[in-house]
């Protein structure tokens, strides 16, 4: 079952024609991975899925319920987690603000989940570090983790993710991956755009490959990973 | 040659290019095509607020400081023309001390005050420019022996550009040939000069590395630009400028005051221009000044037409009477941030891209 | 942590201010005057700049237009006040207030709602945008002001406070305007208000990240567009208060009240740091003070007093002395 | 030759950046790895002069430049390029290069202001910022505004601003993060060919290992601010801080 | 001659900071031409046409809109303005043009002063008039005095004329505060101060114009000190402050129960049945300006050129709500009664009511000449 679904989905950002009907299905329980070039259309199918900009044309699933109109808060309520290309840190706040903020059930840092936490800070050792520090003073890597444990701070039935692992020291990829694989065996969807090709191997189920604002390819990840004339077409290499 | 004169910062648009033809001949024969001595003030104003506001948009639309001490300078132009046509005489010279003596006061204030908007973020620097304007106001209201207090100073200058002068018996194509004819196109030909070379300001190298301090201060210094030189010269010339603009304003009015130079209320006007016209474009000034001057002067009257012809709905009647033109000058001022985004420059050379 | 430490110096401002001025007043009974008259004085001023760190400090948006409010909040105590002149002008505590409750609330209201239609027409097309905002709220107050001009008309009003409260009280040798008193009450529990929900729940971190990145706290599920509207919606009605408070303390309202006192606000909240309650208490008290010292030590520098001490201030703190907001 | 010495930055109790004394020959490609946070940005930022050392010194060929703004630093000869990417958002492609080009030559401060001649009589610095772009595949994107370039490209305008200044000492923090794996070559073969110009000094901050293994004549390794490996980029590798701490292999407690 | 219309222009503040001032004025000025043309808005058979024009308070529109009366509109003759800094920049216009300028109601004494010129009258009261005849109703034996005033050059002409006129009180002490004082406490404290030691009675004599309400340092702790405060009249809505202070004395230039003459009896009544209000402060100046206009044109039998307008107008005398008043020759100045009065309360009004206690004629006050023929 797909647990999101875009089909024919058009988008437009001011008198560009960004996205020229894009058909993604995103499987309930797996991991997704969004690849292309570029300037392919990816994080505009992201932040079309979001709300962040609306479709034109086409239709936007989730569940058994058509999101393709709602504002972005309706779509985020609908327990999803978006982490923008641009990380989205709040940077006048501290690195707790940014996290409470994200803990849409807790009023006070008292009353977050202290277990989740503790896992966090296990993930991502800097966020413990820096808690009480403004989140515009972290490093680049810092500040990526940061925006990834906020999409994780509360349990979520489905993450969208923009390149979570650039930037990031090849020992905190390695932690994000184990971390993703754990929370894909507790049931969560994910939908990720990704460029680091080891990342994708290591943790997709699916694939789907875009260009020029369409997906041209689709299919398990076991699949594409053989098929190194696929990739060379569609990616311009060979993973 | 003439792209030269314009420093190749063509309009960019066909519309816009005979909006701005239209402008300049009309401000060039106004006293022909208009006549009356109000469509002549009207017209003079015009000119004065070309540069005022022109010199504003150095500094707002190229440079992205945002100040309100801009009618500071204007005010300390005028001032210094009024104070030395009355402690001097009526002379040419005097004329030329004030003038002199005004630049001199607006370079010193400007430069510290460039030198101050690096120190604190961009708005507070608004803000303590519009806490150091109003001061400066009180101050010239305070200093009563010199400026005149309250009520300002009414002066007169040399003979030639005064209304009584008249240097024809004859009138000229209907109009009196006298000093007020000549104030004019003494006030045209600054105001000419003045945007031109503020044209050549904007598209000289110099005025690239403006905007892209406006647009990202930090990478422009990492690239190697001094930020705090740039700056500081934009507002020093942007004051001078303004000081210029203030003097055309006195010479024109013989009179000059605080709330005739140094009100927040014209600062505010400027600002609309600015807007209106469009930001980050020298024709934006010219453009916007001219349609705004002109509104500001006759919607009272306009207003008086709509009254008359509302008259039998007494609560439109109410609403439409010209005791309340500024209820419209404010609902203008609403409307052109919803339909000029980007002013009308910006909204011509969008179309002309289509 | 380091820099997490309560922050004292600038609490400190308020006292040295008032210890530096006793020696140079002469008389302990002018001095305690005068401190408690700026004191007072202040908490007004902290009154009608209430709204303003909530628009201005936290939502960030220069509100040029915000003297609308507080102009409509002191006509509709006219309004109020003149219609129930029975009961404010008995010599009856009691029937004062229940005179001056319902003008309290009402001008509440009134500038509220206005405030609504402000936020939906005026502020919503030009959020993030100063310059804009700057140009468009002006013309939302020229138009604000003409229409009191068309309903109240133009000249000025009388806004005499209750009889209760008009008059002086002397303690200690000092003369101390009842009013004042009241106002101060008044103060403390806006302050305590604000102070308590700011820090008490997430609306200020919320807004706050709101200005940095709306689309992201959208993305965090948040609607922070009805935020928006209700926060300012607040701030209007703050000020509609603070022009009663303010029209009663002049005793007359002019339309121009609320363009009058613009600057001085935008002064207070400077000085306090962008978006704190306690700084822009702190701002006012040390304007209320410094006016009256200098009004008697100086009365010439009383004209440049805030803006001295504003650039004092800024000279020791360039963001003010509570920043909250870091913009 | 760029060399620190003691380069010391405190935020409050926190030492980003802690004694670091290194000397980076010209001709040699200097790569600089490290935990994220490790201090290796706060390293470039001293260098470059956007912060100011709580201890230290920074020369250029035996002058030194401690003291020197970051722009003043830029005409001694540093360039640089960002890891956040870090453009004129609303001026066009081409716009941004010419921009960089002209601050090297014509209307630096150096040569006066520059504000009564007209920019577009400047031809040399648009042929100029054209062939930058050319080089790195911008060519058919020169008037789209740079907010509306997809991030990869922008990341690749990150580096042609940095090749218009025509430095010394070039500095990359992560040139190709978030660029799509068929783009990254560009860049790749850009600082391929600048390391054949033996009188430059290259400085590259890089997490991607093979990228640091194919391109580095010599890593230096950076954690909790201090300078803890430098040499050959095998030897370093294999060390057991780089292979713990950083690549995590034997699983740590990292930063 | 007769039978082209007699153009009069009225500039004045229909909108700007003293709005409410110049709409008295304009009300004021309409009633008298009715009244002095007995309703017919001719004099011998040429009728007069009244152009208003609003200068927003602002010297520079007043002065390019005079102008333009003058030479676009061809006005015979202008009447204006609200604003004293405003009508001063008129003042040369009238001189370049040759043409009569009537000034009401601005009250700077400079406009019949130094700035004069032979083209312009005034029908109001100068500064100088205002604060002789307040001199005259403060002026008692054994009285010292404060003077409490706007730092500006309204409060402080006002307060050196008070000063030169006053014979046996005692000046103590002047206090010069912002224009945009809200805050008296200072200014009281520093008033209790400069009463130290004296005896007799205390007076604070306030000059004031503008929203806040001066009359407060009475509370803060003045009053208790037995110091009272006396100052002018005003309009009106300012007549409220003055309610808490039955007793006050000081003199006011109108206030519509006072005089009583033919003339106010006919203005009050119409302006009540007009406006269902009694005419204030500024309405008794705008008709004083107009009857003035007609009985000068009576005299010169319609005749509008500017000398004979000025011949006949030098020295003349006219009817007008504050009964009669003179164009003095030599300076243009209107010369007219002032009112003492002393405050009542009276639950009818919202106001404290000025009583009268004594007409001052003109010739009670020495109004200095102070412009250069
Ligand atoms: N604000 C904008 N205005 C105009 N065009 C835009 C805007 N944002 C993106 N685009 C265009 O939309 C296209 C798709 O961009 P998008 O950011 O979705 O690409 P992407 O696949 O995420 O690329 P990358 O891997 O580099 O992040 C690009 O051609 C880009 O130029
Ligand atoms: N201005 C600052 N104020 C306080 N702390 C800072 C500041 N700048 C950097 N830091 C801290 O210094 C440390 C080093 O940061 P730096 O950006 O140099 O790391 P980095 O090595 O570049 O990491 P990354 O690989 O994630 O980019 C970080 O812990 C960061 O939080
Ligand atoms: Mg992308
Ligand atoms: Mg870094």
């Amino acid at each position: 079952m797909n647990l999101l679904e875009l089909s024919g989905v058009h988008t437009h950002i001011g008198a560009y024609h960004i996205l020229h009907g894009v058909d993604l299905a995103v499987p309930k329980g797996q991991l997704t991975m969004l690849l292309g070039r570029n300037g392919a259309g990816k994080t505009t199918t992201l932040r079309t899925i979001m709300g962040l900009w609306h479709a034109s044309q086409g239709r936007v699933r989730f569940g058994d319920k058509e999101i393709t109109a709602l504002q972005t808060p309706q779509i985020a309520g609908l327990n999803i987690a978006y982490v923008p290309e641009n990380m989205g840190i709040f940077a006048d706040l501290t690195v707790k603000e940014n996290m409470l903020l994200a803990a849409r059930a807790a009023k006070n840092a008292s009353q977050m989940d202290d277990a989740r936490l503790k896992w966090i800070f296990k993930l991502f050792p800097a966020v413990e570090k820096f808690w009480n520090h403004p989140a515009g003073k972290l490093s680049g890597g810092q500040k990526q983790m940061l925006a990834v444990s906020r999409a994780i701070v509360e349990p979520r039935e489905l993450l969208i993710i923009d390149e979570p692992s650039k930037g990031l020291a090849p020992a905190i990829i390695n932690n994000m991956i184990d971390a993703f694989d754990e929370l894909k065996r507790s049931g969560v969807t994910i939908l990720l755009v990704e460029q680091n090709i080891n990342f994708a191997q290591r943790l997709g189920d699916t694939v789907a490959v875009m260009d020029n604002g369409r997906v041209v390819h689709s299919g398990s990840m076991t699949a594409f990973s053989a098929d190194a004339q696929l990739q060379q077409s569609l990616l311009g290499l060979a993973l | 040659m003439l792209k030269r004169l314009f420093s190749h910062d063509s309009p960019r648009s066909h519309l816009l290019a005979m909006l701005l033809i239209t402008v300049v001949l009309g401000l060039a024969f106004a006293p022909f095509i208009f006549p009356g001595v109000k469509a002549l003030s009207v017209a003079a104003k015009v000119l004065v607020f070309i540069v005022l506001v022109a010199s504003f948009d150095l500094l707002l639309g190229y440079t992205g400081i945002v100040s309100f001490a801009h009618t500071m300078f204007f005010g300390i132009g005028a001032y210094g023309i009024a104070i030395s046509a009355t402690r001097l005489g009526a002379g040419w010279g005097a004329m030329l001390v004030g003038l002199g003596g005004a630049l001199v006061v607006s370079l010193v204030l400007s430069f510290a005050i460039g030198l101050f908007s690096l120190r604190v973020r961009a708005i507070f620097f608004a803000m303590i420019t519009l806490a150091v304007a109003s001061a400066f106001q009180t101050l010239a209201s305070q200093l009563s022996d010199i400026t005149g207090g309250e009520d300002g100073l009414t002066f007169k200058l040399p003979e030639l550009i005064s209304p009584s002068f008249e240097f024809s018996d004859e009138p000229f194509l209907g109009v009196s040939l006298d000093g007020r004819l000549l104030c004019y196109y003494l006030l045209f030909v600054a105001a000419v000069v003045l945007v031109l070379a503020l044209l050549r300001i904007v598209n000289s190298p110099f005025g690239r590395v403006l905007q892209a301090i406006r647009e990202n201060e930090f990478r422009a210094e990492a690239i190697g630009y001094r930020v705090v030189v740039y700056r500081t010269t934009a507002a020093v010339l942007s004051a001078l400028f303004a000081t210029l603009a203030g003097a055309m304003l006195a010479i024109w009015l013989r009179y000059n005051g605080p709330d005739t130079s140094l009100s927040f209320e014209i600062m505010v006007d400027v600002l609309l221009i600015v807007v209106i016209g469009g930001m980050g474009s020298i024709y934006g000034a010219v453009i916007g000044a001219t349609l705004f001057v002109i509104a500001q002067s006759y919607l009272q009257d306009l207003l008086k037409l709509a009254n008359s012809a509302a008259s039998d709905l007494p609560w439109l009647s109410a609403l439409l009477s010209p005791d309340r033109w500024l209820l419209w000058l404010g609902v203008l001022f609403v409307l052109s941030v919803y339909y000029f985004p980007t002013g009308i420059v910006g909204r011509l050379r969008t179309r002309a891209l289509r | 942590m380091k820099g997490m430490d309560f922050d004292w110096k600038p609490l400190l401002l308020v006292p040295v201010l008032a210890l530096i001025a006793l020696p140079l007043t002469g008389s302990f009974s002018t001095w305690l005057t005068l401190t408690i008259a700026g004191l007072a004085m202040g908490m007004i001023i902290f009154i009608i700049a209430s709204g303003l760190t909530l628009v201005f400090g936290l939502m960030d948006v220069l509100n040029f237009g915000h003297g609308v409010f507080i102009a409509l909040g002191a006509y509709m105590a006219t309004t109020v006040l003149g219609g129930l002149s029975d009961w404010s002008t008995a010599d009856a505590l009691g029937r004062n207030l229940m005179a001056l409750a319902p003008a309290l609330v009402i001008a509440m209201v009134a500038a509220g709602a206005l405030g609504l239609l402000f936020e939906r027409f005026i502020v919503r097309p030009v959020y993030g945008q100063h310059l804009k905002q700057i140009l468009i709220t002006m013309g939302g107050m020229i138009i604000g002001e003409e229409l009191i001009k068309v309903i109240w008309g133009p000249a000025q009003l009388p806004l005499l406070p209750p009889t209760a409260m008009a008059g002086t009280v002397f303690w200690l040798g000092a003369a101390i305007e009842k009013y004042r008193l009241f106002a101060v009450a008044i103060g403390l529990v806006v302050f305590g208000g604000m102070a308590w929900t700011l820090s008490r729940t997430k609306v200020g971190l919320l807004i706050r990240a709101g200005v940095q990145d709306r689309e992201m706290v959208e993305s965090l599920g948040y609607r922070i567009r009805r935020l928006f509207i209700g926060i300012f919606v607040v701030g209007s009605a703050l000020a509609g208060l603070g022009g009663v408070m303010w029209g009663l303390f002049q005793q007359s309202v002019v339309p121009q009240i609320g363009a009058q006192v613009n600057v001085l606000l935008f002064i207070v909240i400077i000085i306090g740091g962008l978006g704190s309650t306690g700084g822009a208490l702190i701002g006012a008290l040390l304007v209320g003070l410094m006016a009256n010292y200098s009004g008697f030590l100086l009365p010439k520098l009383a004209l440049f007093s805030n803006i001295l001490l504003m650039v004092g201030i800024l000279l020791w703190r360039p963001q003010g002395v509570y920043p909250v907001a870091n913009r | 030759m760029l060399e620190t010495k003691d380069l010391t930055i405190r935020f409050g109790g926190h030492v980003a950046v802690n004694g670091v004394s290194c000397a980076f020959a010209p001709g040699t490609l200097t790569a600089i790895v490290g935990p994220n946070g490790a201090g290796k940005t706060t390293y470039f930022n001293l260098i470059s002069g956007q912060l100011k050392a709580s201890a230290g010194t920074v020369s250029l060929d035996g002058k030194s430049l401690s003291g020197m703004s970051p722009s003043a630093r830029t005409h001694a000869g540093l360039g640089r390029a960002f890891q956040l990417t870090n453009l004129f958002p609303n001026l066009t492609v081409l716009e941004n290069v010419r921009l960089a080009v002209q601050a090297t030559r014509a209307g630096a401060h150096r040569h006066g202001l520059n504000l009564w001649s007209i920019w577009s009589d400047h031809k040399a610095l648009i042929r100029r910022a054209d062939q930058l772009l050319a080089q790195i595949n911008l060519k058919s994107k020169e008037y789209a505004t740079v907010a509306s370039l997809p991030h990869g490209d922008q990341r690749k305008l990150e580096v042609a601003l940095l090749m218009a200044l025509e430095p010394k000492v070039f500095m990359f923090d992560e040139p190709t993060a978030g660029m799509n794996a068929a783009e990254a070559p560009v860049i790749l073969d850009l600082i391929r060919q600048l390391k054949k110009d033996k009188s430059k000094t290259i400085l590259l901050v890089e997490h991607k290992m093979d990228v640091v293994r194919e391109l580095a004549d010599r890593i230096i390794v950076l954690h909790n601010g201090a300078l803890v490996a430098d040499g050959d980029p095998a030897e370093v590798i294999a060390s057991p801080v780089v292979q713990e701490a950083y690549l995590g292999v034997a699983p740590k407690e990292a930063a | 001659q007769s039978g082209k219309d007699i153009r009069i222009a009225h500039i004045y503040s229909n909108t700007g900071p003293l709005e409410a001032y110049g709409k008295q004025t304009a009300i004021g000025f309409n009633l008298g031409l009715e009244y002095a043309t007995e309703g017919t808005m001719t004099v011998n058979g040429r009728k007069i046409v009244v152009m208003e024009k609003d200068d927003q308070g602002k010297p520079d529109v007043a002065k390019s809109l005079l102008a333009a009366a003058y030479s676009d509109d061809k006005a015979d003759l202008a009447v204006g303005t609200s604003s004293s800094g405003a009508a001063l920049a008129m003042l040369p216009v009238a001189e370049e043009y040759k043409k009569l300028l009537v000034v009401e109601p601005a009250v700077a004494d400079s406009i019949t002063g130094d700035k004069w010129n032979k083209y312009v009258f005034r029908t109001s009261r100068n500064s100088s008039q205002d604060a002789i005849s307040n001199a005259v109703a403060q002026d008692k034996d054994g009285t010292s005095i404060v003077l409490l005033a706007q730092d500006n050059a309204f409060g402080r002409d006002g307060m050196t004329a008070f000063k030169e006129s006053l014979k046996k009180a005692k000046v103590v002490g002047e206090e010069y505060l912002p224009p945009a004082t809200t805050d008296f406490t200072a200014a009281a404290q520093r008033i209790l101060d400069k009463f130290k030691g004296t005896a007799g009675r205390k007076v604070v004599y306030i000059v004031w114009a503008g929203a806040a309400n001066p009359f407060k340092v009475s509370d803060l702790g003045l009053k208790s000190s037995g110091i009272e405060i006396a100052g002018g009249g005003n309009i009106l809505p300012a007549l409220v402050n003055y309610k808490p202070f039955p007793g006050m004395e000081g003199s006011i230039y109108y206030y519509f129960g006072i005089p009583k003459n033919p003339v106010n009896e006919w203005l009050v009544s119409n302006h009540y049945k007009k406006y269902k209000a009694p005419p204030d402060f500024f309405t008794a100046g705008g008709f004083a300006a107009a009857t003035a206009i007609v009985t000068a044109l009576k005299k010169t039998g319609g005749d509008t050129t500017t000398n004979k307008l000025i011949s006949t107008m030098e020295g003349m005398s006219f009817e007008t709500p504050k009964g009669k008043m003179t164009f003095r020759k030599e300076d243009h100045q209107a010369m007219q009664s002032m009112y003492h009065f002393k405050i009542k309360v009276d639950p009818a009004f919202a106001w404290g009511v000025p009583e009268l206690v004594h007409e001052i004629k003109p010739e009670e006050m020495n109004i200095p000449i102070r412009n250069k023929r």
